[in-house]
């Protein structure tokens, strides 16, 4: 799949075509981004995109005003999205959780009116001629350039999100989805669980923001509303929450669905809409809930931990019983 | 007239068993008891009577009808109240409208219904003093006694309670049962869901033990209670100890 | 005698009831300790004062000497106490070795730099706790389950597998709340004999139990409680043919 | 001070809007501990629907006729009740045993079928849209300050609605079922109630509310847009936590300290930041008292 997507700006040079891709793949990133904190610890984050407006307003700004390059804008963009992320979830992650949906919507309506209303960051027309990304003397400046950017940052975040899932924190974040009381007597400290999923979150949405401002190279507050906020959430819940497979299947979706029925043109959110009610009615946890790509998954991660095989641990001599044992010893 | 008669009723929580082809009857006006140890399955069974969960299988009857497909509001409605394990009052309401709640399935009047309300009221004598208190700020005795006087709001022909005593003190646990003979007294059939096994046989006429979500034993208050396989279902086997 | 818990006049009470009234007690580190009781005694409020979750009204609980009342359940967790639930708690979506590895979430090193950037201590950690886990299971008699779903299990596994989620933590004390509850005779056997290896294996074991048949074949001592007090506390020959115990469970008469 | 009373009265206005929406969130919050994002869209389609069935019976008639307003309004109040109830029926209920959090997402969903589907409505559409009736600018002054009558009738008509809502639950038997059901519902069933019935009431009074707003938002601004239910549904929202969430009273008054602030922020900063003063004093509110204003302490059990 992965060879098929690298060779497919190969197949096509229809620009239209080359730039849903890079969008599809844009909201991949979203969507890994947000999985972590609503696939993962069962949070309900509804002002995602500000911190995808935070990476790209922070790279928009210096790179246009300070004439920063767009690799070395992405860390401060980083911090700032961290330090918002710290600064919203502290009082809210020791609330219900539905009180937090309420919360990071607020926060998302907050940076789009920031964003709308301050000198610095463009008013409501935003900012425009924004410098295209640059490794060494490899300058990318057309779609298909970006379709790989964004391809390679799909990788690097799903195969993240993948190591993180696995990792203690991963476990962490999942007991607190399933179970916090149960969570708490693993040891685990639920607030803090909580407050690091809020924090990779944002610094996967500020990242895929700081490389979206030189893709588009214009951008305005229109482009981080709640509907932004909106259609990563439905990434995530459509394909599979906590799920990197479906995820990103959410995420193409997403994308690619509106634009196949464009000529329907307004009925086509409605319609999206209607399909998304029926889904979360029929299967609450999205079409590929995690382990329904089991195989996948499972073949991924041992290759990860190439040494780490449980089934080669089974020592013969253990107490082996799987069901009702013949006699007693 | 049999009040309510229960064939084969097997309850399944998940994998987990609740009970297994239990079968029992109780008889109109009669108080009988389900006894056994914790989690040998006795309030499970009454809350596949009351349908508030479902049975896997088997029949159960009341005054002969079959309740099967009747959801659970209706079978208040049409005589039968439970009274659930931990009385489940509603905290945040008064005395008197959670008394007001006992009746809102049978459709009278406001006119019966507060004719209703003064006869558990005269029944329930403490209540009337406290009608307009927060229910959650009363002990877990006179919660108890709440419990079973919403229940008799409705005015039920078979009347279910599930451990009234549990976490009572002697003396709230005396009033309890008081009362409870005072409701079968006036002709309502009480299915009793008791650990404490004297009190239970000293007011019921027949009782039924449970084990492991079977029933194990079964017969006449009288003969049981010096039925050394009674005490077998609560404090184990080896009364002799096999150490 | 060492006591690693010792509790001095614990009190909790809800709105107007008593859960726990004035609760004393010792329980030694080689202890197998069995609270048992009528239904409504108190005895899982009393573990949940144990391990955090509820705040007592009153009175302290020690463990190894330093007061442990008031902290909160993860910090308890982390002192080495661990507990399972009355009507079991997994996580049901994640796997069974991933349940049992998030047991040790405080035994795995990986820091947060060495998850997210990388290095050996990571994946070196990982390898370790894996076959930590690998180890519970087997100890409990699961090993082979460990790519099923928690949720899957049958509810005998179940117990066994939160049994495994506690050990692997290396708890100095745990706390099993019913763990014969709800189990097949079969099944009874199988976790008997697991408690009574992780106590062989020097762990303190205090557990809530109603199969009073398994109290006295494996515990060593026992306390009753009725009514949040201790009605007898002591040998479970003692306790079993005490007037009072037998009081408790089958009820007085009245009057 | 003149400034100030000045704010205050368009606070107390503000909020009586942002009152009659709460409660049906706070409602619905209460019996289902679902936070219902479509709510805000009833009103939307409220005004809509209104809109077309004043438009039709105002043809021919030079000037308003209020008795007329009125009648339309219950209807209108009676359709959006319906409205919420077969979104409960249909997609609510069937989930009564999902996770809270995929509840909520179909709320999302919803709202964008009706946000969506008034847009691509014939008639209604993307564009704002001239409500037939509005309210005529004579008034009366308090000191300086001016306020219409329309200001005053809307307000008392908020009023007399919260009033009634707060007697229904507080005194009816039906209203009893209703604190029943959200306290303990398998309790609730062992009494007799419906359950199930008393949930889809509890919608279709939440959406009713929303309509009456509905109706006097169009009168009194003059004119809706598809995305008005967005915002106000926000606000709202913001109004029934702040009170203290489930609580019918702590809704209203919720409602009137977020108009109050909401409009006295306006004044300092101007109408551009009213939504970071809205949210800016939901996080404050949150930090020092979780439960909201009126919310009691939900005791920590397992």
């Amino acid at each position: 799949m992965v060879v098929l997507a690298a060779f497919f700006p190969q197949f096509t040079q229809n620009q239209y075509y080359l730039g849903v891709a890079f969008q599809a793949e844009m909201l991949m990133c979203l969507a890994l981004g947000l999985n972590i904190v609503v696939g993962y610890a069962g949070l309900l984050d509804l002002g995602f995109a500000a911190f995808f407006a935070i990476g790209a307003y922070t790279t928009g700004i210096l790179s246009t005003k300070e004439h920063w390059s767009i690799l070395a804008s992405i860390a401060p963009g980083v911090v700032i999205a961290v330090i918002c992320a710290l600064i919203i979830g502290f009082p809210t992650l020791r609330l219900r959780s539905d009180y937090l949906a309420v919360v990071t919507l607020g926060f998302g309506e907050i940076i789009q009116t920031i964003a709308i209303n301050l000198n610095q960051t463009g008013g409501p027309t935003g900012i425009y001629a924004i410098p295209a990304f640059s490794i060494g003397s490899i300058v990318v400046n057309s779609n298909a350039g970006y379709y790989y950017v964004f391809l390679i940052l799909v990788i690097i975040f799903a195969l993240f999100s993948t190591r993180l899932r696995y990792s203690r924190l991963g476990r962490a974040w999942l007991c607190i989805r399933e179970d916090e009381d149960a969570a708490k007597a693993m040891g685990i400290n639920i607030s803090h669980y909580k407050l690091y999923a809020y924090m990779f979150g944002a610094v996967l949405g500020s990242i895929t923001g700081s490389l979206y401002a030189p893709a588009l190279t214009a951008i305005s507050p229109a482009s981080f509303g709640f509907s932004e906020s909106l259609l990563i959430v439905m990434a995530v819940a459509i394909g599979g929450l906590g799920s990197v497979w479906g995820v990103m299947f959410g995420a193409a979706v997403v994308e690619i669905f509106p634009e196949v029925f464009r000529q329907f043109a307004q009925a086509r959110l409605l319609i999206f809409g209607i399909l998304l009610v029926f889904l979360m009615v029929m299967r609450p946890r999205g079409l590929f809930p995690e382990r329904a790509f089991q195989g996948l998954g499972a073949r991924l991660r041992s290759r990860f931990f190439k040494s780490i095989d449980p089934a080669a641990l089974i020592v013969s001599d253990g107490v082996k019983t799987s069901g009702p044992r013949a006699e007693e010893p | 007239m049999k009040a309510l008669e229960l064939e084969e009723i097997s309850v399944y929580y998940g994998p987990v068993r609740g009970v297994e082809n239990v079968t029992l009857d109780v008889e109109e006006g009669e108080i009988v008891a389900l006894l056994g140890a914790n989690g040998a399955g006795k309030s499970t069974l009454l809350k596949a009577i009351s349908g508030i969960i479902h049975q896997k299988q088997g029949i159960i009857k009341f005054f002969g009808e079959d309740f099967h497909r009747m959801s659970p509001h209706r079978r208040v409605v049409g005589g039968l109240v439970h009274v659930p394990e931990g009385r489940r009052i509603f905290t945040a309401l008064t005395i008197g409208e959670n008394l007001e709640l006992g009746a809102y399935g049978t459709k009278t009047g406001r006119v019966e219904r507060s004719e209703r309300l003064s006869e558990v009221l005269a029944m329930f004598p403490f209540l009337k003093e406290h009608f307009k208190r927060l229910a959650g700020t009363l002990s877990g005795g006179e919660q108890q006694v709440l419990a079973i006087a919403r229940a008799m709001m409705s005015n039920p022909k078979v009347l279910m309670i599930d451990e009234p005593s549990l976490g009572l003190d002697p003396q709230k646990i005396d009033i309890v049962y008081d009362l409870l003979q005072e409701v079968a007294a006036i002709g309502t059939t009480v299915l009793l869901v008791e650990q404490n096994v004297k009190l239970a046989l000293e007011i019921a006429a027949r009782a039924y033990v449970l084990q492991q979500g079977s029933v194990v034993l079964s017969g006449v208050s009288s003969s049981l209670i010096n039925d050394p396989r009674l005490s077998d279902a609560y404090l184990g086997k080896a009364a002799d100890g096999d150490h | 005698m060492t006591a690693v818990l010792e509790i001095e006049h614990l009190t909790l009470r809800f709105g107007g009831v008593n859960a726990l009234n004035d609760l004393s007690l010792q329980i030694d580190q080689k202890a197998l300790h069995a609270v048992i009781g009528p239904n409504g005694a108190g005895k899982t409020s009393f573990f949940n004062c144990l391990t955090g979750y509820y705040r007592p009204t009153s009175g302290v609980a020690r463990f190894q000497g330093s007061d442990i009342t008031g902290l909160g359940a993860a910090k308890v967790a982390a002192l080495g106490i661990r507990r399972t639930f009355q009507n079991i708690r997994v996580f049901p979506k994640m796997s069974v070795l991933e349940n049992v590895l998030a047991g040790g979430h405080l035994r795995a090193t990986a820091n947060l730099l060495s998850i997210t950037v990388g290095g050996p201590g990571f994946r070196q950690s990982e390898r370790e706790l894996h076959k930590e886990a690998m180890a519970s299971l087997e100890f409990v008699g699961l090993a082979d389950q460990f790519n099923n779903l928690a949720g899957d299990l049958p509810y005998g596994m179940r117990k066994r597998m939160e049994l495994a989620r506690v050990l692997i933590a290396n708890p100095i004390v745990v706390l099993l709340d019913e763990p014969a509850a709800g189990v097949s005779s079969v099944e009874r056997e199988e976790l008997s004999r697991v408690i009574r290896r992780i106590h062989d294996n020097g762990t303190c074991v205090v557990m809530i139990e109603h199969d009073v048949d398994l109290v006295m074949e494996i515990a060593t001592e026992v306390t009753v409680l009725d009514h949040g007090r201790i009605i007898a506390s002591g040998l479970p020959e003692e306790v079993r043919n005490d007037a009072e115990v037998i009081r408790a469970y089958m009820g007085r008469d009245r009057k | 001070m003149s400034l100030l009373l000045n704010e205050l009265g368009n606070g107390i206005f503000l909020g009586a809007f942002f009152g009659l929406i709460a409660l049906g969130y706070s409602m619905v919050y209460g019996i289902l501990r679902l936070i219902n994002f479509a709510h805000g869209d009833f009103f939307m389609v409220a005004a809509f629907v209104s809109y077309t069935v004043l438009g039709a019976v105002m043809v021919g008639h030079s000037h308003t006729h209020w008795f007329t307003v009125v009648w339309v309004g219950l209807l209108v109040m009676v359709l959006t009740g319906g409205l919420a109830t077969l979104a409960n029926q249909l997609v609510y209920r069937p989930m009564r045993r999902a996770a809270i959090l995929s509840m909520m997402i179909a709320a999302i969903g919803l709202s964008q079928v009706l946000e969506n589907g008034v847009l691509v409505t014939p008639g209604w559409g993307a564009t704002y849209l001239v409500y037939p009736v509005t309210t005529p600018p004579s008034g009366f002054y308090v000191g300086s300050n001016h306020f219409t009558w329309g200001q005053l009738i809307i307000v008392v008509i908020s009023g007399l609605l919260g009033l009634g809502v707060y007697l229904l639950v507080g005194r009816t038997l039906l209203g009893k079922a209703m604190r029943a059901v959200s306290e303990d519902q398998t309790a609730a069933v062992l009494m007799g109630i419906n359950v199930d019935l008393v949930i889809a009431i509890v919608f279709f009074i939440g959406g009713a509310l929303a309509g009456a707003a509905a109706v006097m938002t169009g009168v009194y601004y003059g004119q809706i847009n598809y995305l008005m239910g967005f915002t106000v549904g926000l606000e709202a929202f913001t109004a029934a936590v702040l009170g203290g969430i489930g609580n019918i009273g702590g809704a209203v008054i919720g409602g009137l300290i977020l108009g109050i602030v909401q409009s006295i922020g306006t004044g300092l900063f101007g109408a551009e930041w009213a939504i970071v003063v809205a949210f800016a004093a939901l996080v404050l509110m949150l930090w020092f008292r979780p439960t909201g204003i009126l919310g009691e302490r939900v005791a920590r059990r397992m």
